[in-house]
């Protein structure tokens, strides 16, 4: 029964998709609702296959949907694993998945390529789906690959912007640059322990220890992968990128959803690193220098959604600052809150951004409280709980990282910088808020596209949800995801607690408020102070000059020093020695008789003497 | 019903012979058929008769069928189809058949050469005497070459003698290679044999097996190719008119792969453990090399063959693991890259059907002008970076993972050209696809090419999704060729100078189908 | 008069025939050349023919009268043509095949 | 001394008494004031005869030696069978009406009745005189038959080079002839081979070079190959065909028996004379040919090549394989020799075929076109005739049997160069032309049938492979 | 007496040869080789070919070198004709004449004296009554063959002289 429903979960959103598009190239208004109504039937039957787990959370079910191929003997099936890790990861993906692809009836309302679109929204859940149920990294690498793709395709959407076009061919090439690494560490899985499945690799695991050098480099490349993927140093920069795409996606795939994948595929293979401490140190400085950075950047953005991206990106190495001490299960706890306030976020920015006509700078934003009331209080909600504060959802998983790190001990006497990261998250968001809402307006806010009651339904509910998920998931996810992952308990922290560390970042708020606008009265402060943030550190220039130019000359190098220079050269050298020689030789046969017997005179007397001497 | 091996293998070859030959003399004007007509006729035929050899072969205890011709010489029409050869020929025929649907127009000349190129094929995909082979392998010159030089611009013609003049100084080597096989079983049995049956059963000595193996590489490496020998190939993929590219790309490197796997692995297996960290590094070197190449190519065409170039890397690169699952993704990638190069080169014709033009900067913005086209170039783009689900993932991981086994260092160079697969061919879409229209009138696919680009795609998704019948298939041959040691062949086939000479060769055989 | 003399003398006019050949541009003194060649040869048949005691060399001295006869019966009358062709028997001239 | 007159029976030169007569008739014939020469008629009524009795002799039991004859040889029978044969395709070309309306048809066909005969009389013979004069007859009538085209001059000027070259070559070989006698007291073949061992080696060794170079000057292999180019290209193709042909054929099996009779323990020394020889022919002649903008010129040098190809019989006579490569070669090199020039015929005019008269030949007639097209991919070892395939299969099995590698690879460098220009001829013969699409060739019925009969040949060897080369080598 | 005429008559011959390379004129070329012609049929009688020597005398110096004669008379061509007198050219030739002659000279030298027959035998003098009786015996076929060679060079012959008529 559990297998028919998650059969049912995992097809209805790929059916979804071929009938969105079918049914939607003759009536465009249609793809919405039904691209819609498939998501929820999949959040719906997760709900039904998630019984039993939900009653007892240490229930696992493998499902073997057909044989795909083998290697070297080795069966590699087509096969989910559903527990309760996976049923957790299905819930955001389809609920907030959900919520999203409602949103996205009334932003894409005026579009005429709908159906493209919620087909590709469609797909993309079905692969995001695959990721998380897979039950051997191969069938987990056909919903990377798969989600890579429907990002591209999402985040080239507008393909008639070529700027966007090349954002999503950008974010799948970092994607790609990732899944070589996914790859490597399967082959090396494969190479060292013969095993693709999670559970068998995890058991092998626990019966031979992982002293092996194929499983240090199997977790490398894992760790390749996800910075591909969850948009970490050394591959971030495509995500800022990315926010080409219409915002619902910015929302879905780059904020609450795939980008997550990541620290889903990390917990799913947390004993692999953590039998790597020397690894789990470098994640973990990894994902603080992204944070930081990414922190330092979205300080200096004026593009509203590009101060998300980084937003995102800084808080995804705040995961994976988790990850790297241990604390999966917090991990993934900040992942669905996350995902709850940065879908929040980006949707209310979409509102903001389908108001204000596309504009997306903050600069030319302003006093929209008035204008935009539901957006404002959401917006306002989901700044202050990814600012962390008291009792908003984001407190619960942030503070609980930051104690894991503690714990972990990495930081040693730096611990001061995890103060640093959350308080420029606080700027940040504040410093877009005040932009946004409370700025003088810069526009005229007359011609205002107001949002519909479609697309302020998906951020109240989030908003609710971001206030409602610090009281009611700790204590519950400490319990649900313990069998899956690493054992580990949340404990909730009381309401002192809670306000004691709230203290600081309200002050930093309070303190942005007030700084902002006079900071914009000194640009060319700002302009000197932020002059590296602004412009992203040159990292994609950096990555311009280190790895795109010298493969482009490599390629014109090859092309002229191989291709033309040595083998077009040696044949046409070839060639041309063929035709000189074969003129040079006709030049002997020039008609005179008496050079024909000359010449056959001396060929007799050479001949002889070569015959009778040799 | 009772379909004996022999008769489906003749009619096999017989039919687009004789459908080559009643072109020629016109026949069809004697039943008012156009040439297009007689040749989809012969295609279908073809793919028609290619389905009773599995059944043929279930029904027959063996795959040999021996017709004695010149025995003094060692040379007799040897045929024997396992199920490698007939995948080939099942995809080979049916990639004829696409090409019919693609291109109506054409004279009864044009026709009857590509019967020939497909006898050729065919017949050298079926053959075990090693000189009918060579007869076969040589027998598509003329035609490429005469299509090329007839129907082609004068750019087209110089690619056609570069082809022809670089494929001939390779099966040159072959031909002398083959006369020494012979030679060299003749010293050691007293009997002069072309007969691979008979081969196998000869153990040569390793310094044969090393100057015998590079005869027969130079020619495979020519043909297939591998990367010193590539230089023929973008020129006259680049040049090929008429859409000819798409049987040119498709299915001519085939041979290439098809001959390393069969005779050098076969019959030198000591040379080929020698040789294969070398070719390893061929392989990978045209694997990345490709993708450079094709990441910089400015026409459509050169793109493709560069990328083709890359795509035959892999499959090499599979044949050199030595390992039967790493051989079999090399042979599965042999025809993941035929329906993807036919897809693509068919994208290419249908681009240069509807606006002259053969750079990719000819074209911008078709999306919006053709979404139909536009989806199925997307698919095939992503078909040829192997994204999983396709064909090509099956058989690229399956070479990757082997090849890491044996060469780590090897394989991640072999992981760039993934990484460059992606940029050059997404570059490719964006660059036709995406931006604004340059041009107001570009129709989109007509329903022969939506047709034909559809039912390619349902098999790259297909076998993509449910290759186990494949793999297994190939893996069992692949296990085979590698495993059986001279001796071992003996065992199995007793004596080979038995009357009984059909019980030989037994390399694989549909039969021996494990899964399930 | 020994062997070796004779040797000597008719390799002597052969090989001034053969230089005959080179040197001479006139077609007719080519033809000459030959004859002297030939000549030689005859010269180098009867010798051996008188030294070994036997006569079949003499024989074939015949017959290569008769042949150079008909060489120079075949070679006049082409030489004649050459001069209504070319209105000269200079081989220099006579050049219009190349190549 | 043997003083018993020693005249075959009639029985035996039958066939020499047909040609000689048939020359006879033509030349008288030939004095008629007026009308049509009958080509077609008088060669079959002499020809043909010929032909059935050599066919008789060739198969009754009596093989036995005659003086003047190697008659107890299978193989000379069987090679005179196919002379005659050959000369006769050969001569039903001077039917065609080109010919007719010239002058000294009649003498033409005479000349080459005598020739022929002195062919078939060079095959059998059995003491240097015969061979030596027998191969006279032949140079003799050739050099009258090149030059017999007077309207032309190139025509005149090639008979009178390749009178002056091929002289020097009798002297060549005459000389040699000379020195072999010197030695040994005899003309007689076998006399001589007894002979030959115990005499003094330097002289032998000369005197053998000497008939080496003399006869590579008649087969025009390089670097006595200056004459072949200008005779074949100016000569009428049916002469050119002759000389390509039937002349080349005679010489170089009556070469091969000489070689592999009298001179076979000796001409191990040789070896490297003709492999030089060799390798400079298959070089030059291909590279040659590259350059020539005149069909019947460009096969020409490529003849040379081909010449050389069958040449690697004489490396190694001793050796079966050696044969067999050498009779497979040349057969199928005379067949497909015979086909080039019969098609080149049609196209020619004033004596040579500028590359520009094949334009759209396959679209002028598509049949001969066909047929050229097969004998263009022939000649370079290309399917789709697996005869041609054979014959390379022999030549290089043979070499590398020896272990001759090196010569094997410059023979797959001739070939490829080969390719080139085969590949060039058959370019231009499909090219399509406006004037081809309107002047449909015009083929009499003679030629196709002789064309039929050759191409048939081909098919049937391809067909049925052992019926010929098993069958050659058994009798060899 | 025998060894003066022979050093005589060689003289005469190689002398003779040489001035039919070296005279321009061709008719004086002719004339050089008729004498050369004689000397060698001198030779031939004290070689004891005494048939050989008189069809030397006839066929060559008589018949073949008046045909000769004649057409370069009929032609009239004078001494137009330069022997070539580069340096270059005959110092090339003396190059090539001496290691030929030298050469052959030397290898025969030491060959064949050593197989030819002792001189003590009965010397077998070329008559007319020997010669015949071989030639039509054991070289009856051969003898006949030269017919159909004469024939040959005959219709050649005749075939180029109608040609020639028909252009006139």
């Amino acid at each position: 029964m559990v297998s028919t429903y998650l059969t049912f979960v995992l097809l209805i959103p790929l059916l979804g998709s071929l009938l969105v598009y079918l049914i939607g190239r003759q009536s465009p208004s249609v793809s919405g609702p039904l691209a819609t109504i498939a998501c929820v039937a999949s959040f719906v039957a997760t709900l039904l296959a998630g019984q039993s787990i939900f009653l007892d959370s240490t229930q696992s079910l493998t499902v073997n949907l057909f044989s795909w191929f083998s290697f070297n003997n080795i069966d590699i099936n087509f096969a989910l694993l559903w527990d309760s890790l996976s049923l957790f990861m299905c819930l955001i993906i389809t609920g907030v998945g959900s919520l999203i692809h409602l949103y996205s009836i009334g932003y894409m309302s005026e579009d005429d390529s709908r159906p493209r679109f919620f087909a590709y929204l469609n797909l993309f859940i079905f692969f995001m789906l695959l990721l998380v149920l897979a039950n051997n990294l191969l069938v987990l690498f056909i919903g990377w690959e798969g989600v890579g793709l429907c990002s591209y395709l999402l985040i080239s959407f507008w393909f008639k912007n070529l700027d966007y076009a090349k954002a999503g061919k950008k974010a799948f090439i970092f994607n790609r640059i990732g899944d070589a690494g996914l790859l490597l560490a399967i082959f090396c899985l494969l190479f060292g322990i013969g095993e693709v499945e999670f559970l068998r690799i995890e058991q092998s695991l626990l019966i031979n220890g992982a002293f092996q050098p194929y499983l240090y480099l199997a977790a490398l490349g894992l760790f390749i992968a996800v910075t591909g993927k969850s948009a970490q140093i050394p591959l971030y920069v495509w995500l800022p990128d990315a926010m080409a795409g219409p915002t619902p996606v910015s929302a879905l795939i780059h904020a609450a959803t795939m980008v997550t994948a990541g620290v889903y595929l990390m917990s799913r293979m947390s004993y692999l690193f953590d039998a790597f401490p020397m690894l789990q140190h470098l994640i973990f400085i990894i994902a603080t220098v992204t944070c930081l950075m990414a922190g330092l950047i979205a300080v200096a953005q004026s593009d509203l959604k590009k101060i998300l991206a980084y937003s995102t990106v800084s808080q995804l190495g705040l995961m994976f600052m988790a990850v790297a001490s241990g604390a999966y299960g917090i991990a993934l706890f900040h992942v669905a809150t996350h995902a709850f306030f940065k879908a929040g976020l980006f949707l209310s920015a979409g509102n903001i951004i389908h108001a204000l006509h596309g504009e997306q700078s903050v600069h030319k934003m302003g006093g929209l409280w008035k204008k935009l009331p539901v957006t404002f209080v959401v917006y306002l909600i989901c700044t202050l709980a990814i600012s962390a504060i008291y009792p908003l959802a984001g407190y619960f998983s942030k503070h609980e990282i930051l104690l894991a790190v503690k714990d972990a001990g990495y930081l040693g006497s730096f611990s001061w910088l995890l103060t640093v990261i959350s308080m420029l998250t606080v700027v940040y968001m504040t410093r877009s808020f005040y932009l946004v809402f409370l700025a003088k307006p810069k526009s005229d806010l007359e011609h205002l596209h107001a949002p519909s009651i479609l697309m302020n339904f998906p951020i109240a509910v989030l908003a609710v949800l971001t206030v409602i998920a610090g009281f009611i998931m700790p204590e519950t996810l400490g319990q649900f995801l313990s069998p899956a992952i690493k054992e580990f308990a949340i404990k909730p922290d009381t309401l002192s607690e809670g306000l004691a560390h709230s203290i600081l970042p309200i002050v930093v708020l309070v303190l942005t408020i007030v700084l902002t606008p006079i900071l914009i009265g000194y640009q060319n402060l700002a302009k000197v102070l932020l002059f590296f943030p602004r412009h992203k550190f040159f990292v994609d220039e950096i990555y311009y000059v280190l790895v795109a130019v010298p493969f482009n000359k490599l390629a014109s190098l090859l092309d002229s020093l191989i291709e033309t220079a040595t083998i077009k050269t040696t044949i046409s050298a070839l060639s041309a020695t063929t035709l000189i020689s074969s003129k040079s030789l006709s030049l002997i046969h020039n008609g005179q008789i008496r050079l024909y017997s000359a010449l056959s005179l001396i060929a007799v007397l050479v001949l002889i003497f070569f015959t009778v001497l040799i | 019903m009772n379909f004996n091996l022999s008769i489906v293998l003749q009619v096999l070859l017989l039919t687009p012979i004789l459908g080559a030959i009643c072109l020629f003399l016109k026949a069809g004007k004697f039943c008012e058929l156009t040439p297009a007509w007689m040749y989809n006729f012969v295609t279908w035929a073809v793919v028609a008769v290619s389905f009773f050899v599995p059944s043929a072969l279930l029904l027959g205890e063996t795959g040999l069928v021996h017709f004695s011709w010149f025995p003094s010489m060692g040379i007799n029409f040897s045929f024997y189809a396992d199920g490698l050869s007939y995948l080939a020929i099942l995809f080979t025929a049916f990639v004829f058949l696409i090409y019919g649907l693609l291109n109506r127009e054409q004279s009864a000349g044009f026709y009857a050469c590509l019967l020939l190129i497909e006898t050729s094929l065919i017949g050298l995909l079926i053959s075990v005497n090693l000189l009918v082979f060579y007869f076969f392998y040589e027998l598509m010159l003329f035609p490429i070459f005469y299509l090329m030089t007839t129907y082609g611009s004068s750019e087209a013609k110089k690619a056609a003698y570069q082809f022809l003049l670089y494929t001939l100084a390779g099966s040159l080597c072959l031909l002398l290679a083959i006369i020494y096989a012979g030679y060299s079983y003749f010293q050691a049995e007293g009997v002069f044999s072309l007969e691979l049956v008979d081969l196998l059963n000869h153990t040569f000595t390793l310094n044969e097996q090393r100057i015998l193996f590079l005869g027969f590489f130079v020619a495979f490496a020519v043909k297939s190719p591998i990367f010193p020998f590539h230089t023929w190939l973008p020129a006259t993929y680049s040049n090929a008119p008429k859409g000819l590219a798409i049987i040119f790309a498709g299915l001519l490197f085939q041979a290439g792969i098809y001959g390393l796997f069969r005779f050098n692995l076969g019959l030198f297996p000591q040379a080929f453990a020698e040789f294969a960290p070398t070719l390893a590094v061929l392989a990978t070197i045209g694997i990345v090399y490709g993708a450079l190449l094709a990441w910089r190519s400015k026409s459509i065409r050169g793109l493709m063959a560069y990328a083709s170039i890359s795509h035959v890397g892999f499959s090499i690169l599979g044949l050199a693991t030595l390992n039967p699952s790493g051989v079999s993704g090399g042979l599965l990638q042999i025809f993941s890259h035929i329906l993807i190069a036919v897809g693509l080169f068919t994208i290419a014709y249908a681009m240069e059907r509807r606006q002259s033009g053969e750079l990719i900067t000819d074209f911008r913005g078709l999306a919006s002008k053709a979404p139909v086209f536009s989806f199925f170039v997307i698919c095939f783009s992503l078909a040829s970076i192997s994204l999983p689900l396709t064909i090509s993932f099956v058989g690229e991981f399956q070479v990757l993972a082997a090849s890491f086994a044996k060469f780590p260092i090897i394989t991640c160079f072999a992981l760039l050209g993934v990484i460059l697969g992606a940029v050059y061919m997404l570059g490719f879409c964006q660059q036709i696809l995406f931006g604004e229209p340059m041009t107001e009138d570009f129709d989109d696919l007509d329903p022969n090419e939506r047709i034909s680009l559809a039912s390619l795609l349902v098999l790259i998704l297909i076998l993509g999704v449910l290759p186990r019948f494949a793999t297994d298939l190939l893996g069992v041959i692949a296990k085979n060729q590698l495993s059986a040691s001279p001796s071992e062949i003996l065992e199995i086939i007793g004596n080979p100078k038995d009357k009984k000479l059909s019980e030989g060769l037994v390399l694989a055989n549909l039969q021996v189908i494990p899964h399930e | 008069m020994n062997l070796n003399l004779l040797i000597l003398v008719s390799t002597t006019i052969f090989t001034l025939g053969a230089i005959g050949l080179v040197l001479r541009r006139n077609l007719i003194v080519s033809l000459m050349c030959i004859e002297l060649m030939l000549n030689a040869i005859n010269l180098l048949l009867v010798s051996f023919s008188h030294y070994n005691n036997n006569l079949d060399g003499q024989i074939l001295v015949i017959f290569v009268m008769v042949l150079a006869a008909c060489e120079v019966a075949v070679g006049l009358a082409l030489v004649i043509s050459i001069f209504k062709h070319f209105k000269s028997l200079d081989t220099k001239e006579i050049n219009n095949l190349r190549g | 001394m043997n003083s018993s007159v020693n005249f075959p029976s009639l029985f035996e030169i039958a066939p020499v008494a047909l040609l000689v007569i048939g020359g006879l008739w033509s030349m008288l014939r030939a004095t008629a004031p007026s009308g049509k020469f009958p080509v077609v008629i008088l060669s079959s009524l002499f020809f043909l005869p010929a032909i059935f009795w050599q066919w008789m002799l060739y198969s009754s039991d009596c093989k036995h030696g005659v003086t003047g004859f190697f008659a107890n040889q299978a193989i000379v029978l069987f090679a005179q069978l196919v002379l005659l044969i050959i000369a006769y395709l050969s001569t039903l070309n001077f039917s065609e009406v080109k010919y007719q309306v010239k002058l000294g048809l009649g003498e033409k066909v005479a000349l080459i009745f005598f020739a022929t005969s002195g062919g078939y009389v060079l095959l059998a013979s059995q003491n240097l005189l015969t061979w030596y004069l027998s191969l006279e007859i032949l140079a003799i009538s050739s050099y009258a038959l090149v030059g017999a085209n007077l309207s032309s001059k190139a025509s005149t000027e090639a008979a009178i080079k390749y009178l002056i070259q091929g002289a020097l070559g009798s002297c060549l070989i005459l000389f040699s002839f000379a020195t072999l006698y010197g030695v040994t007291a005899s003309l007689d073949f076998e006399v001589i081979r007894t002979l030959l061992l115990k005499a003094d080696r330097p002289v032998v060794l000369l005197s053998l070079g000497f008939w080496i170079m003399g006869l590579s000057l008649k087969l025009g292999l390089v670097p006595f190959h200056y004459w072949v180019a200008d005779v074949y290209q100016s000569a009428e193709s049916a002469t050119t065909n002759y000389l390509a042909g039937v002349v080349k054929f005679a010489v170089a099996v009556a070469s091969f028996l000489l070689i592999s009779e009298v001179f076979i323990d000796l001409i191990g020394s040789f070896n490297k004379l003709f492999w030089l020889i060799i390798v400079l022919s298959i070089i030059v002649g291909n590279l040659l040919a590259i350059v020539q903008k005149d069909a019947k010129r460009m096969l020409a040098y490529s003849a040379i090549a081909h010449t050389a190809y069958f040449s690697i019989g004489f490396l190694e006579p001793k050796l079966e394989l050696f044969q067999q490569a050498f009779y497979a070669y040349l057969v199928f090199y005379t067949i497909l020799s015979l086909l080039t020039f019969t098609i080149l015929d049609l196209l020619e005019e004033e004596s040579s075929v500028p590359l520009k008269h094949l334009e759209g030949l396959i679209y002028r007639s598509p049949l001969i076109g066909t047929v050229f097209i097969l004998v263009m991919l022939s000649l370079a070892g290309l399917p789709p005739i697996f005869f041609a395939l054979l014959a390379k299969v022999f030549v290089l099995k043979a070499l590398l049997s020896a272990g001759y590698l090196g010569l094997a690879c410059v023979i797959l460098l001739g070939t490829v160069l080969g390719c080139y220009y085969y590949f060039k001829l058959i370019t231009i013969a499909i090219t399509r032309t406006e004037e081809s699409l309107v002047s449909p060739l015009y083929v009499t019925k003679t030629k196709a049938i002789s064309v039929f009969v050759l191409v048939f040949t081909l098919f049937y060897y391809t067909a049925f492979p052992s019926r010929i080369f098993d069958y050659l080598l058994s009798i060899i | 007496m025998e060894t003066i005429i022979f050093y005589f008559l060689s003289g005469l011959c190689i002398a003779s040869a040489i001035s039919v390379l070296i005279f321009k004129n061709p008719i004086n070329s002719a004339l050089s080789l008729v004498v050369c012609m004689v000397g060698i049929a001198g030779l031939f009688v004290l070689l004891d070919a005494h048939f050989i020597a008189m069809i030397q005398l006839a066929v060559y110096a008589g018949a073949i070198m008046v045909l000769v004669l004649f057409v370069i008379m009929l032609l009239n061509v004078g001494s137009g004709y330069e022997i070539h007198r580069s340096k270059f050219v005959w110092g090339l030739a003396t190059l090539v004449l001496l290691p030929v002659f030298t050469y052959l000279f030397w290898i025969q030298l030491s060959g064949i004296s050593i197989t030819s027959p002792t001189m003590q035998q009965e010397v077998l003098a070329g008559t007319v009554e020997r010669i015949g009786k071989l030639l039509f015996t054991k070289y009856i076929f051969t003898f006949e063959l030269a017919s159909v060679v004469i024939l040959s060079a005959l219709t050649g012959a005749v075939l180029i002289a109608k040609s020639n008529s028909k252009k006139h």
